[in-house]
């Protein structure tokens, strides 16, 4: 297998089912639940191991942002627990893809902070945040279209020797060795994802939901604490959408790692997702299982939607 | 007093010329921008090849014996501004709109833009050679001196006719634009464009007509600029080319795709320009009388060198984008 | 494409020859030197704009500051200015800048000491003005003190190919600076930004009169190699020793441009070259794969710019003048875009090819155009309609226009250049 | 005839096809809806039918004659208009100058049409002068269908209007809807509240990979245990 950390820690190791169930305060509530412990404002706290129960990888809290005189995200707050796969759902415009794009740094919060694995992490570029084991996907396939699905896969790995002039230039035989890693590794998870056939083939040629897996690929080629997977079954056929998730399932189950997934397959994000988040104009209103949130009238109406009665 | 009518001499009409010049100029490149989201380069050409035609014309005119009492460059301006507006539209045509529909990057345009700068430059010299032109051979350039003695001022207020006509002519032209972009059904579908391309489309404007509009806009616009820029100095082959920065500063101060703010872009960097290289001692000197003698003021005193003159343009639009990437006036972000 | 690259080469090849038949062994030979020199600026733009995307319409600038290098670091010693009170007074213009600098910084930081918002603006914007009179009240008497007493500062004596090598570091601070400024901006915004510094590096060199002589010119500036002269002392005839000084010449541009394109090679098909080519495809999701896209950014743009420095000294030492109002944005910044679009961007041996040919390209249209207007002119003489004005000043403008003619051309027909980017597929 | 029949429609942006054979027919008195997962070709139909990507295969006929490929600035003269998803307001015009350029096509005096459209948005009339930048989601949705209607069309296509509002704007855009339908405007619409949205459809469609996967009245899918397993969320 192509996924076994170097040195997983052991505490990572923590499956969905391992672990009990968090008691979900008042999870249908519609204003957004902050545990006592929590403050409010936590902003310019850096490396406070202390504000957070290590229980809680990420932990967003009371984050606000607006665009113009759109609040896309209203004083929110919600936590992904390690080792779990948690979902967040909502109808379009909820703010559930700012919210992504800020948790991934991608975006500055107006408010709030996010806190990563214990440190205060708001503010940070996405290339440190990528050091710290945050890695995502895009909702939209960023691929780099001038070049190979492998190279795509190829550049992930930090720190190649070879990306620095003076190692490039002079110790050749360092780059090289690496290299030749790093290409085993892409082409070991180019053959899981089955996509053999193009990997020479420019990434801007293959189809949606080819670059979709190619992005899933690239989250697999380094060891990442948490991976967020912005709607990553949009355009994957269904057969490969199964191989997917119970690649996401081994990869949570037997390596620990952690998931946070945006989905609007509803078949995935119940077969995959505990608990699930759900989002509705930017604000939490619900955290639970599927089941549960399935069985909340309130939740259904504001996302599935209920009949209109029409004269 | 006298150092007062100085300074309006030195600094206020200078540089309103200046600004009236740079902001016709701008809204052109500005609409441009709007509509079809690229910086075209190639505007300084087409503000010279307006000049060429406008003293073409005149000299035209001018071997008929016609006698104008304002100069002829104003009266052949119309005619001269259709010419132009005519040679935009031919150049889109045969240059961006082939690129366009290949579904090139803008920045693929902005290259393409080079290379017709190249072309029309290089045209404008093979059939003018090098040297700088007049439209002031045969006419004379009539001065006005307003005697202010009454005032107490011992110079009189100098403003040369075609500088007077030349804010004229703009504030008349602006006004124009300004009937023409919130009132008529062509302009309206000009600022929509600029605004939403796609929803544009979806609203069953003829995308292209308004390409075309544009282009007859920017071109006629761009040949006032260039013709009166050349009545205010001499017209040579690389007239707008040396002033194509500080326009496009204009046009990226005031906010690209906004045609207010490219004039109001244009009228600050036009008056920044003529107020950093003013000569404080001329104004100061009465101080002299008062200064001991070892403060005196030295013969110049401006807060820039003459001839750094067009980096103050640069430096406006450095400390802008710095501060207020898309300009005073909210622009496009592309 | 290996193919195609050979055959293209070959056919610059026979275009050589043919120069050479009909323009004589000197011309071509200065030519050819002159290649190489534009060849390694041409890489340089490769670096920026074919590997990184970035827009660099300042190339101008960095030619300049690459020629002032060497003409500083190369032109024999003035006593004068050494001997006069010069030294002095640009050591107290020097201290004020520092002053100035110390006090802007200052200000900068004034928010540690409470002042806050508005105010601070306010403090920022006067210590830059207080250090700008400083800085002007120091520096104005220096220099016309020095211009009036011994000239300019005049060189250092050193060896040429040092003042090559300052000429790249040169470039390198100055483009550390203005991609630390720029490179944020938006593509359009950085054209012009990067067109506004290169016309700001002119202003400066042209008018610095003290340290540039300005449009008073340098010359002559030593070679590296041994002169012609030098041939000729020992004996050589005229015309071989001028073969044998240029050719000595065009070894070393040739070891250099070697060098340089080893380097990038080496560089460029490793990792760093992906990295490259991922933030220049797609520089947010570069980002979130941990790449520093701003400090790369910055880097290529340095390591362009180094090259462009070089070039630009050595075609100083080659023409053996440093005239400042010789450089024009057309033949400065836009020749060199040309030769990057024809070539083809994101190929190094492209960026090769399309320097050398469209430099032909560039000398050869004047001569040619006056061929072609000559014949014209005789047969409209022929028929009636009285020859062409003025032949020799119009076949000079005309390559200008051909030069825009070639690359509307190519960005239709060959959008991706003559030799293209390769795509690097997995054996 | 139908006012508008898609038999068989292919088309995509240029790559693989994104339709595969779509088929649809609708009368002016209809209320057709779209629903289907992400990626299904939802918002692609409607793209095809207004000329905004090409058709390949297959016939598209608004009135008898066929519309395929052509584009708006020919189809909205005919009877058709179009609501976009997102930026579908000119937001540094005002509300008014959005509404005129809904009847950018139409040579004829349009304020009567203007004032119909005011009296069934009330609120946009208050804000008539205002840029339409500055209006909530909600509004801006009105201002969108307020300009889509100038031009006094037969058909109106509407992808996903209920997006990124909140239930009670949901339902208010759902009773103005069904409020244009009575006035003899058919709709063709787009809906990811796709239950809701079925429930007062006369015609529902459901796409899966750029094809038919069911067709029925809203109230027949909303019935099929099928569509509603696969396609409604349980």
């Amino acid at each position: 297998m192509a996924f076994s950390p170097k040195n997983a820690p052991q505490e990572r190791f923590c499956a969905k089912s391992a672990v009990s169930k968090l008691t979900h305060a008042s999870p249908y509530a519609h204003m957004p639940q902050n545990s006592p412990e929590y403050e409010p404002r936590v902003n310019g706290i850096r490396n406070g191991t202390d504000l957070v129960s290590s229980d809680l990888v990420i932990d967003v809290r009371n984050v606000s942002k607006r665009f113009g005189g759109l609040t896309a995200v209203n004083n929110c707050s919600l936590s992904v627990r390690r080792g779990s796969v948690t979902g967040l759902i909502g109808p379009n415009g909820a703010g559930k893809s700012t919210l992504f794009n800020i948790v991934a740094g991608n975006i500055v919060p107006d408010e709030g902070a996010v806190i990563f694995d214990g440190n205060d992490v708001t503010g940070l570029k996405p290339h440190q945040l990528f050091r710290t084991g945050m890695l995502r996907t895009f909702q939209i396939a960023h691929e780099f279209s001038n070049m190979t699905a492998l190279e795509n896969l190829m550049m992930v790995p930090g720190d190649q020797p070879g990306e620095y002039l003076g190692n490039a230039w002079f110790r050749p035989g360092l780059a090289r060795s690496r290299e030749t890693e790093v290409r085993k590794k892409a082409l070991d998870v180019i053959d899981f994802l089955k996509l053999g056939h193009v990997r020479n083939e420019l990434a801007g040629n293959l189809s949606g939901g080819q670059k979709k897996l190619l992005e899933l690929g690239r989250t697999m080629m380094v060891d990442a604490k948490v991976v967020l997977l912005d709607e990553v079954a949009a355009g994957v056929n269904k057969t490969l959408l199964n191989d997917l998730a119970s690649n996401i399932e081994r990869m949570n189950t037997e390596l620990g790692y952690t998931f946070f997934v945006i989905e609007h397959d509803m078949d995935l994000i119940g077969r995959l997702c505990d608990p699930v988040i759900v989002m509705a104009q930017g604000e939490k209103i619900a955290e639970g299982s599927m089941e549960e949130i399935r069985a909340n009238p309130q939740i259904v109406e504001a996302y599935f939607g209920t009949p209109v009665e029409v004269a | 007093m006298t150092e007062l009518i100085f300074f309006i001499n030195q600094v206020v009409i200078s540089g309103a010329v200046l600004g009236c010049i740079y902001a016709l100029g701008a809204v052109g490149i500005t609409l441009v921008f709007g509509i079809l989201r690229f910086a075209h380069f190639a505007h300084s050409e087409l503000m010279t090849s307006g000049a060429f035609f406008a003293f073409l014309l005149a000299a035209l005119f001018a071997s008929w014996g016609i006698v104008t009492p304002i100069p002829l460059g104003f009266v052949v301006l119309p005619i001269a501004m259709v010419m132009s507006a005519i040679f935009a539209l031919g150049i889109d045509k045969g240059f961006y709109a082939p690129l366009r529909k290949r579904g090139a990057k803008p920045v693929i345009l902005l290259i393409a833009s080079i290379g017709v700068t190249l072309m029309v430059q290089g045209l404008i010299r093979l059939f003018f050679g090098a040297g700088s032109y007049s439209f002031f051979e045969t006419e004379t350039k009539d001065v006005f001196r307003v005697d202010l003695a009454w005032l107490g001022s011992t110079r009189p207020l100098v403003i040369t006719e075609p500088q007077l006509l030349m804010i004229i002519v703009t504030v008349v032209s602006v006004l124009a634009l300004h009937f023409f972009l919130t009132r008529s059904r062509l302009g309206k579908a000009m600022r929509a464009m600029a605004d939403n391309a796609d929803l544009a489309q979806v609203s069953g404007i003829n995308t292209a007509l308004v390409v075309r509009v544009t282009w007859i806009v920017a071109g006629a616009l761009a040949c006032m600029a260039g013709t009166m820029l050349a009545l205010d100095v001499t017209l040579k082959p690389d007239l707008a080319f040396n002033i194509i920065i500080p326009i496009f500063a204009a046009a990226i101060v005031g906010g690209l795709g906004q045609a207010y703010g490219a004039i109001a872009g244009g009228l600050l960097i036009g008056f920044a320009e003529s107020l950093a290289v003013f000569n404080w001692t001329m104004v100061l000197r009465p101080l002299n009388g008062v200064l001991p003698e070892w403060a005196q003021l030295p013969a110049t005193l401006s807060f820039v060198p003459t001839e750094y003159k067009l980096t103050v343009a640069f430096v406006i639009l450095v400390v802008v984008l710095l501060v207020r990437p898309t300009g005073i006036f909210k622009g496009a972000s592309s | 494409m290996i193919r195609r690259s050979l055959t293209l080469f070959a056919g610059l090849f026979v275009l050589i020859l043919v120069i050479g038949w009909a323009m004589g062994l000197p011309f071509t030979s200065s030519r050819l030197v002159e290649a190489a020199a534009y060849s390694l600026i041409a890489l340089g733009l490769n670096i920026q704009w074919g590997y990184g995307g970035l827009f660099n319409f300042g190339i101008m600038g960095f030619l300049m500051l690459g020629g002032f290098a060497v003409t500083f670091i190369s032109y024999p010693v003035n006593p004068q200015f050494w001997g006069s009170d010069g030294p002095w007074m640009l050591g107290r213009a020097l201290i004020a800048f520092a002053a100035g600098a110390l006090l802007v910084y200052g200000a900068r930081q004034s928010d540690k000491i409470g002042i806050k918002g508005g105010w601070k603006t306010f403090v920022t914007v006067l210590a830059w003005f207080v250090a700008y009179c400083v800085y002007r009240s120091q520096i104005d008497p220096a220099a016309a003190y020095i211009e009036a007493n011994a000239g300019f500062v005049g060189g250092l004596g050193g060896h040429p190919v040092l003042g090559w090598l300052f000429g790249g570091v040169l470039a390198a601070v100055i483009a550390f600076i203005v991609g630390k400024i720029a490179l944020g901006l938006r593509t359009d915004y950085l054209a012009i930004a990067t067109i506004g510094i290169s016309e700001i590096i002119r202003a400066l060199i042209k008018n610095m009169d003290w340290l540039t002589r300005g449009t008073l010119t340098v010359s002559p500036i030593p070679w590296p190699t041994p002169l012609p002269q030098a041939y000729q002392a020992s004996g050589s005839d005229q015309f071989s020793s001028l073969l044998l000084a240029r050719g000595g010449f065009l070894l070393l541009a040739l070891a250099v441009l070697g060098i340089a394109i080893w380097l990038i090679s080496r560089a460029y098909a490793g990792p760093w070259g992906r990295m490259m080519r991922s933030i220049r495809d797609n520089h947010i999701a570069a980002a979130s794969m941990g790449k520093n896209v701003t400090a790369r950014q910055l880097e290529i743009f340095v390591f362009g710019s180094v090259l462009m420095g070089i070039g630009g000294a050595m075609l100083v030492s080659f023409t053996q003048i440093f005239d400042p109002s010789s450089y024009q944005p057309i033949n400065h910044t836009f020749l060199i875009w040309v030769m990057i679009i024809v070539g083809g961007a994101g190929n190094n041996w492209g960026a090769v090819f399309g320097a050398i040919l469209i430099w032909l390209v560039w000398v050869v249209s004047e001569p040619l155009a006056k061929v072609i207007f000559d014949f014209v002119s005789y047969w409209s003489t022929n028929v009636g309609w009285g020859a062409i004005p003025e032949i020799e000043s119009r076949s000079a403008q005309m390559r200008v226009f051909v030069l825009g003619l070639v690359i509307t051309i190519a960005l239709r027909y060959a959008p991706k250049g003559l030799i293209p980017e390769v795509v690097r597929r997995d054996a | 005839m139908a006012l508008l029949e898609l038999k068989h429609v292919v088309g995509g942006y240029g790559g693989a096809p994104i339709l595969n054979g779509v088929n649809m027919a609708i009368e002016q008195s209809d209320i057709g809806v779209i629903v289907g997962p992400n990626g299904a070709g939802k918002s692609t139909t409607l793209k095809a039918i207004f000329g905004l990507l090409k058709v390949t295969g297959g016939t598209i006929e608004f009135l008898g004659e066929s519309i395929a490929n052509s584009l708006p600035d020919k189809l909205v003269p005919r009877g058709l208009s179009f609501v976009p998803q997102e930026k579908n307001v000119f937001t540094s015009m005002s509300v008014e100058e959005n509404l005129e350029m809904g009847a950018f096509t139409r040579k004829d005096d349009f304020s009567e049409t203007m004032q119909w459209v005011y009296e069934m948005f009330p609120v946009l009339a208050e804000k008539r002068r205002q840029p339409a930048g500055e209006l909530s989601g909600g509004q801006r949705q009105m201002v969108a269908m307020g300009r889509a209607l100038m031009s006094k069309p037969k058909l109106l296509m509407l992808d996903e209007p209920s997006a990124g509002l909140s239930p009670r704007y949901v339902i208010e855009i759902f009773e103005t809807i069904v409020r244009v339908n009575q006035e003899g405007v058919g709709i063709l619409m787009v809906e990811q509240n796709a239950r809701q949205a079925l429930a007062f459809a006369s015609k529902g469609f459901v796409l899966a990979q750029g094809q038919n996967r069911f067709t029925g009245t809203g109230q027949e899918l909303i019935a099929d245990p099928e569509v509603a397993k696969s396609f409604l969320g349980g």
